[in-house]
């Protein structure tokens, strides 16, 4: 099973600014291992979060996105929004998890 | 020197030379420590192409590991013996040749990559010289443990004298500071003759694009 | 003989006279990396791996089931909190000087009935080490602000901290290397890499207050072994031995240099 | 590569199950554009995101750092006046041109960072979508050596 994510999300002037960490290889496909064999891509391809049900940001990430990657947008919100993030790997691997905007 | 420091050196010297006795006796290199050499060999394990040979110190790496008697006026004479004793096995290329290719020594001075133990015995050895020297301008990404070598035969010229300084200081920079934080490619074969032909090249060379 | 030094100090002289250009280049490039880094600064990933470290805490593991919250880092059992900022330190039950990750696998070994040999022996990021490397990330954040405050009061810990000065010094491999070839003047850098003098309170503090660290380069938590580690490897010497004495006086010396610092861990490292 | 394509093929069929499930929304499931993925140049991804030849626009910010003194992680940030529903970030000289894109839904603001691989000094593009018309910035980010490995 994937690991967590770290889900920050605090609200200021009607605005909330949501920073989200996954944990993830994000496997370029560029790579060799050690016998000179190309390392299969392998990379969190789509995320979703949703605020209290709605979508607030779709993503589309190809194996480009750094290790471990990290996200920062902002939407028209609430303290107390609950915040749903979710993402789905070339693998079909996923995971979700969810945060209360502060 | 100026007046004030020789006056203070001679003060010093006529105060007597019993005291100058004691000071060698103090300052001297590091005593040998049991303690000590004991965890330096229970420290590490052999790995790969890194022996456990490697902390097996020559006389210059013993020397040099002490930097307060290193520098002191104490150490002054094992300083210059150990410097002697690097440049006499200094060699002057074995073609006459000095001067290689300055391309090929441009990705040497680029490469800090080999000896460690995630390398193989073939893993080509880098010069690492982009690692400490400032050397084409147009590479940003330097060190500066060392000197800038930008213009570096512009500055100084092709005369002869600076050829075989150049040609030694690569070799074995021990030769003229014992302890120069240089590593002393010839010396443990870390770069072979035509590849500090070719790092010469990148610094003597005037078509190098460091002398521009 | 005399002609060589003579030319030697004329061209070091030469050498000194640093074209104007190229120091403004320098520091172009040094003000643009500062922003690189001060960019990426909002998110350490390393946030990722405490997490997993606190779970790892407090889940039962080991032929005791046992977990670590009874663990004592100095502070007495079960004090995490600042724990780290006075690491290392001479422990009376093993009648050692220990560093964090010593200790962890004393407490593996006690609490938990882990081998410590099975820790020492693993690869770093795999298996038993993975386990390790997200505790520490835990535990060290537990100590972020805290002022670094590491005692030599005890006999054993202050003969640390002279092996560790020594070893400091103590050159050796292919390239002649110690650590003080890097990391014993003010103001150097390797590449764009600024190198903390780590024989002052300054550097110290530099070094040792930031890591362990979440690496950009490699995409992994390093811990403070893990550092030391690495440095050898570019050092060119043979493979240190995981929770070594050695390890502990470089870390003993390292750390008591930086007293009165700031504990900044994780840190976020190129 | 085989491999490479059956995982994306066994992803895509996933991707339509967590669709199914509401694990996903249902446009992004059949949005996610394999094709620009792996467009291998600026024009091919311009051409598949349907943004033609898209203009350099004031209206645009691209966050980024000069310099990178790590290829690994590249910190790259969109920001616009616009009222923008789509944002892509393009790498000229990636092995795969297209980074990332972004959709907006209203109520989210034209504001993006993420953080990129970058394998060389690159013009890095931030692409906007709004009101049907793409707009861009572009700016060249130095990846430099670091470190003693070099």
């Amino acid at each position: 099973m994937a690991d967590p994510m770290r889900v920050r999300a605090a609200e200021s002037g009607g605005i909330v600014d949501v920073k989200i960490l996954m944990k993830h290889d994000m496997e370029s496909g560029q790579r060799k291992d050690a016998a000179g064999k190309t390392i299969p891509a392998w990379f969190i391809s789509s995320i979703n979060v949703k605020a209290n049900g709605k979508d607030v940001l779709n993503g589309q990430f190809g194996p480009a996105v750094s290790k471990d990657p990290f996200l920062n947008f902002k939407y028209k919100g609430a303290k107390g929004d609950k915040i749903v993030v979710s993402w789905v790997d070339s693998k079909g691997d996923k995971r979700s998890d969810e945060a209360t905007a502060s | 020197m100026n007046m004030k420091n020789m006056k203070s050196l001679l003060a010093i010297c006529s105060f007597a030379l019993l005291a100058i006795a004691m000071q060698e006796s103090a300052i001297a290199q590091q005593a040998n420590d049991p303690k000590f050499n004991k965890m330096i060999k229970d420290g590490f394990k052999a790995d790969g192409i890194a022996g456990l040979d490697r902390i097996d110190q020559d006389a210059t790496q013993k020397f040099c590991s002490d930097p307060v008697f290193a520098s002191s006026k104490q150490g002054e004479k094992m300083r210059e013996k150990i410097q002697k004793m690097n440049m006499d096995g200094i060699k002057q290329p074995s073609d006459g040749k000095y001067i290689g290719d300055w391309k090929k020594g441009e990705a040497i001075a680029q490469s800090g990559r080999g000896a460690t133990w995630t390398d193989k015995a073939d893993t080509p050895i880098g010069g690492g010289c982009y690692n400490c020297h400032q050397i084409d301008q147009k590479e940003i990404s330097y060190g500066t443990i060392g000197p800038t070598l930008w213009n570096y035969g512009k500055l100084r010229g092709n005369s002869q004298e600076v050829i075989t300084y150049t040609w030694n200081r690569i070799n074995n920079s021990k030769a003229y500071n014992a302890c120069s934080n240089m590593p002393r490619f010839a010396h443990f074969k870390l770069l072979n003759e035509q590849q500090i032909q070719d790092v010469m090249a990148l610094l003597l060379d005037p078509t190098s694009p460091v002398n521009q | 003989m005399q002609r060589k030094f003579t030319l030697g100090l004329a061209l070091g002289i030469l050498t000194t006279m640093l074209p104007i250009s190229s120091t403004t280049y320098a520091q172009n490039a040094t003000d643009d990396i500062a922003k690189y880094r001060e960019m990426i600064a909002d998110g350490n990933p390393s946030e990722l791996y405490e997490a997993a470290g606190e779970e790892l805490w407090k889940k039962p593991a080991g032929p005791k089931n046992a977990t670590l919250e009874k663990c004592d880092l100095g502070l007495g059992p079960g004090v995490v909190k600042g724990a780290a900022a006075q690491l290392p330190r001479y422990f009376k039950d093993t009648n050692k000087v220990q560093d964090l990750e010593s200790r962890l696998m004393t407490c593996m070994q006690k609490l938990q009935g882990r081998d410590p040999q099975e820790m020492v022996d693993a690869p770093f990021q795999k298996g038993p080490k993975k386990d390790m490397e997200a505790i520490v990330a835990y535990v060290v954040t537990l100590s972020k602000g805290d002022k670094i405050q590491v005692s030599t009061n005890h006999p054993k810990e202050k003969e640390m901290y002279e092996l560790g000065k020594r070893a400091f010094f103590f050159q050796g491999g292919p390239m002649d290397f110690s650590c003080a070839s890097c990391h014993a003047e003010d103001g150097k850098r390797i590449r764009l890499q600024d190198l903390p003098n780590l024989t002052t309170q300054k550097g110290a503090a530099l070094g040792w207050g930031y890591w362990p660290a979440y690496r950009v380069s490699s995409g992994q938590f390093w811990t403070m072994q893990q550092r030391l580690n690495d440095c050898y490897r570019q050092q060119r010497f043979p493979f240190p031995i995981y929770g070594s004495d050695l390890t502990m006086a470089l870390s003993m010396y390292m750390a008591k240099n930086a007293n009165g610092g700031t504990v900044e861990t994780p840190g976020l490292k190129r | 590569m085989n491999q490479q394509r059956r995982s994306l093929l066994k992803y895509s069929a996933i991707f339509g199950l967590m669709a199914s499930a509401g694990l996903i929304s249902e446009a992004q499931a059949q949005e996610w554009n394999k094709a620009a993925f792996e467009g291998k140049s600026l024009d091919d991804v311009f051409k598949i995101l349907g943004a033609g030849s898209p203009d350099k626009s004031a209206a645009v910010t691209l966050n980024a750092p000069d310099i990178a003194e790590n290829g690994a992680v590249v910190p790259v940030g969109i920001t616009t006046t616009l009222k923008a529903e789509q944002m892509a970030i393009l790498v000229e000289k990636n092995p795969s041109t297209l980074a990332a894109q972004f959709f907006i839904p209203a109520g989210t603001e034209p504001f993006v960072t993420t953080r990129i691989k970058m394998g060389q000094t690159s013009n890095v593009y931030g692409l906007v979508k709004a009101d049907g018309k793409w707009s861009m910035a572009v700016k060249e980010i130095k990846v430099t050596l670091g470190g003693c490995g070099g």
